[in-house]
């Protein structure tokens, strides 16, 4: 399992000398950048709990019938929900696993975890960064000082307690994780994949630096001349991303920084529905908001105009001064 | 007490948990009663004090009316000093620029580990919590102040599994698993408020809560507590702290 | 000497509990904030060769005859030369130490190391890097993989080769760097201390993060509002500062991005008097630039009306598109 | 050759080192003829080639005209897809996202090493150079194409310390010491193009400019070389290469 998870230094730049890291224009349709993620792959997802969740591209993923996914996100809620509850993943790395603050515990992880056999492995919410980060910087390993002495570390071999060859203090050294595939959303980004990402980054430019590919949905697709006006505001460089999906919408019913908020009617609902019933109601669920719908379109059309528009008008707000 | 019907026990532990704040402080704050009673204590007393989210946001000022959902959120980034990574604000901590971290608890034993994790045996829980997020972070780089509910399941001898960790065994086991730096200062609930004994690093209690007999905090708690001396009574909640607070969180989001 | 350089973390924690974090306005002079920096700190320079480099402030050290700095900046320039050739420093840490590539080898640099027994330590310009960013993450060290076979690591017992706990793979760990102080300039940061960089960032934030104190120049001095509309834009906090000087033209005679390029007359000037003669030449730059002017406006008169125009005109240019 | 005096010895190995790129790849440019190259390469056959410099820019366009004075200047930002800090910038080479490192030389070995710190013994050394800067790391983390001056003193058996490495001492040296990724790819000089032998990792010639013979290239080696059965000659400049050139840098700064 372990030697599974970190590739050898020289594997990692064998693919990395495969990758097409020209300067070329990527851009394709939510189905087609859906063949970056195949059966059994580790999946990382770019924001954190409700904000800039690549959704729609966990939608299309779900759609396809994916398989036996190892995912990992710093913090994941209700997309690990719908991962989990449709059979797309067994494997969910993180450091926090509800369905948001504000409804507390998943019944929907919980079911899986507990009676269904799936995996929620652990990791302190830096720890994860830490891992992200080793794997984007090409080493196997980052140093930290937390997780020591909890029962979170002792449940992960895949960690490493030192001493420090200089000060002789203890340390944890987490393993680096670099994911098969990333699938990260951001506000805006080129034909090429540079990315502009506003506000809260959370851990989404070492995630794309690790991973051995990255599907970038946004918001809006703008010109290269626009990103070349600011190269200071680029986030993400092209050569990181293998595909580009132009997604409106695309972390409903979560957040997207500057854009809208969370839809709350659809959430509300939505936990209602399946922490009543994490079976059926899940499965009601997909069927109507994720099976059911020819388009992302159709789908944001269930969620319905007025939530979008509140969410919008609540988005925008932050820039209000 | 007069006062005794006109606020709630969540109310209460948001007010208590501020007056634990001193100004000029940098605080970690988690989502709820500990992101309330940290912008408490900012528009109180404390007006240079600096709050910091995990989500990646220091300095925020969050705006009465509009709490946000979790600290990951948009809303939290209102009129902040700065906004960075995830990874990086935590890093903060272990760099130790954070005074105080600031959270809320589910399980809690007698020298201050917190359970987020399991409840039960963790190869096979009863139940599976969602975990520890940044709070093992927090707690493992900085000094504690947690508030959370005063039950006896959640004051136990030992939790059942250390997902953020106080003083692990008490004495010196803390600094000598590797964590040299921080630990649990205080716990507040709606009986009493806690510090921990300076060589056993036990729970003892410093203050009763207005109303509160040693009996019903002991009574309460699933092991045995050792009471200060001069264990003293909190003064109740004022009516500034109240109005500050029913400001903050008219809808009652977080302190109903 | 390793012993001296790398910081116990409790020693490291004792430090930072001592300093003083609040939001507080932190406005002062050159001549106070100089007060920060003493015989025989480590101090860490902000800015790469001839970019945003702390020139003001470094000016201002030599003119209060500090002695025995241990200076370390990426790369360095006619900086290094300055606090060499002052005597403010005997010891000088970096990647690389010429007077710009236009001008090749510094004769002072030679001139100290060769005969004078100064030091000038060499690293890789990553391993800098990964010095100042494990010193700003509160660990001892951070793996790296460049350095290893090389005559340059030979030379450096302060790092350590290590095989890899995890893949077996050799690594070098490079230890933590602290400085005492460090010098930073920026285009704009307000009176706490919470510092916008536009364009090339360097190793600023690392080492902002880094130093158990940091003294912040500024071309302006801006309103807390105007940071906090947009935080995303804050690239060091305001926490990590403990002096804020308004000083324009700061980094003259180099450049600061977006404001002015370069002083070249001044800069040829300057070479041609110190490369000819690294004793007398250096001397006679320092009586006449550094110690003769009352203040920095003095200065920046002696570089020339002209000379500024011309500068700040080609430093602008860079936003015309 | 009709071409001998129309155009200088660095406008040879500009343009010679131009056309050792390939369209797509991704190049970490040092300051000088690496710059011009990776520019005039740009310019002329490879549109899609993108030119990161150390100072954290990536996808440069360097102005005709407008040559930065190292590659820490604002000059190479001006229409770049990106600006990013200078560890970080390096650390895209660690994680192998770089095909080719291009930069100058002082003195390099039979294997490829690369001297830029001292002259004379490093404990008390003739001349202190300025150092690695990120030669080593470049070096040490993908392939190398070097332009550089041929000179005796220049092309020595063993450097007298090896700053950036090249093969170490040949065979499986490199990757022994930690260095499994990249190696020098071939050095450019205004005399030969020069490759490495594949399991020696000795220095050998696959390409005599126009107009030089073996002997001239011998005779200013201080080793012995090998040459390829197949030793070709290098076409001369072109117009349009030697136009596109001297239109970027009309001052000669770095062609002279």
């Amino acid at each position: 399992m372990l030697e599974a998870q970190l590739e050898p230094y020289t594997q990692l730049r064998d693919n990395m000398a495969r990758r097409d890291r020209s300067l070329r224009e990527k851009v394709m349709s939510l189905e087609e950048a859906a063949s970056f993620v195949q059966d059994g792959m580790k999946v990382g997802l770019g924001g954190s709990t409700m904000s800039r969740t690549p959704m729609a591209m966990i939608w299309e993923v779900i759609r396809q019938r994916r398989k036996n996914l190892s995912v990992s996100r710093c913090i994941i809620s209700t997309d690990g929900d719908l991962l989990f509850g449709s059979g797309a993943s067994d494997h969910i790395i993180s450091s926090w696993f509800a369905q948001g603050i504000l409804w507390g515990l998943s019944k929907v992880m919980r079911h899986h975890v507990e009676t269904q056999g799936k995996r929620f492995e652990e990791w302190s919410h830096m720890a994860v960064g830490m891992r992200y980060r080793a794997g984007g910087m090409g080493v196997p390993f980052l140093p930290t000082r937390a997780m020591l002495g909890s029962d979170v570390m002792k449940q992960r071999p895949e960690a490493k307690q030192i001493d420090c060859p200089f000060t002789g203090e203890k340390l944890l050294l987490v393993p680096a994780l670099n994911p098969d595939v990333a699938l990260i959303h951001v506000q805006r980004c080129d034909a090429y994949g540079n990315a502009q990402i506003d506000g809260l980054q959370f851990m989404d430019i070492d995630l794309a630096l690790a991973a051995n590919s990255v599907i970038l949905t946004t918001e809006r697709i703008v010109s290269n001349d626009q990103i070349r006006r600011a190269p200071d505001h680029t986030k993400i460089p092209f050569f990181c991303v293998d595909a580009v999906v132009e997604v409106p919408y695309g972390s409903a019913p979560h957040e997207c920084y500057g854009l809208y908020e969370p839809m709350m009617n659809h959430m509300e609902a939505y936990v209602s529905q399946v922490n009543s019933d994490p079976v059926d109601g899940m499965r009601d669920y997909l069927e109507k908001y994720v099976y059911g719908p020819k388009s992302w379109t159709e789908y944001l059309s269930l969620i319905g105009m007025e939530e979008l528009l509140d969410a919008s008008q609540k988005g925008r707000s932050i820039y209000n001064d | 007490m007069t006062e005794a019907h006109s606020y709630t026990a969540s109310e209460m532990l948001a007010i208590l948990s501020a007056r634990q704040l001193r100004d000029g402080q940098v605080v970690f704050a988690g989502i709820g009663v500990p992101l309330l009673a940290a912008t408490l204590a900012q528009r109180t007393r404390c007006p240079a004090l600096t709050i910091l989210f995990e989500g990646g946001v220091i300095g925020a000022f969050v705006e009465p009316g509009k709490l946000p959902p979790s600290t990951n959120d948009q809303r939290c980034t209102k009129r902040a000093n700065m906004v960075l990574g995830s990874a990086d604000v935590l890093l903060l901590l272990q760099r130790g620029y954070v005074d105080v971290g600031f959270m809320g608890g589910a399980q809690i034993d007698q020298y201050g580990n917190l359970n987020s994790s399991f409840i039960g045996d963790p190869a096979k829980p009863k139940t599976r919590l969602p975990g520890t997020g940044g709070g093992n972070d927090i707690s493992s780089l900085t000094n504690m102040i947690v508030a959370m509910k005063h039950e006896k399941r959640r004051f136990v001898e030992n939790v059942d599994f250390i997902t953020s960790p106080g003083f692990i065994r008490g004495g010196d086991t803390r600094r000598e698993s590797g964590l040299p730096a921080g630990g649990m200062f205080r716990v507040i609930t709606e009986l009493a408020v806690f510090g921990f004994d300076d060589t056993s690093k036990r729970m003892k209690v410093l203050a009763l809560n207005p109303g509160v007999s040693r009996e019903e905090v002991q009574d309460n708690t699933g092991f045995t507590l050792q009471f200060d001396d001069r264990t003293e009574v909190t003064p109740p909640p004022t009516e500034h702290e109240l109005q500050t607070l029913r400001l903050l969180d008219p809808e009652r989001l977080f302190t109903a």
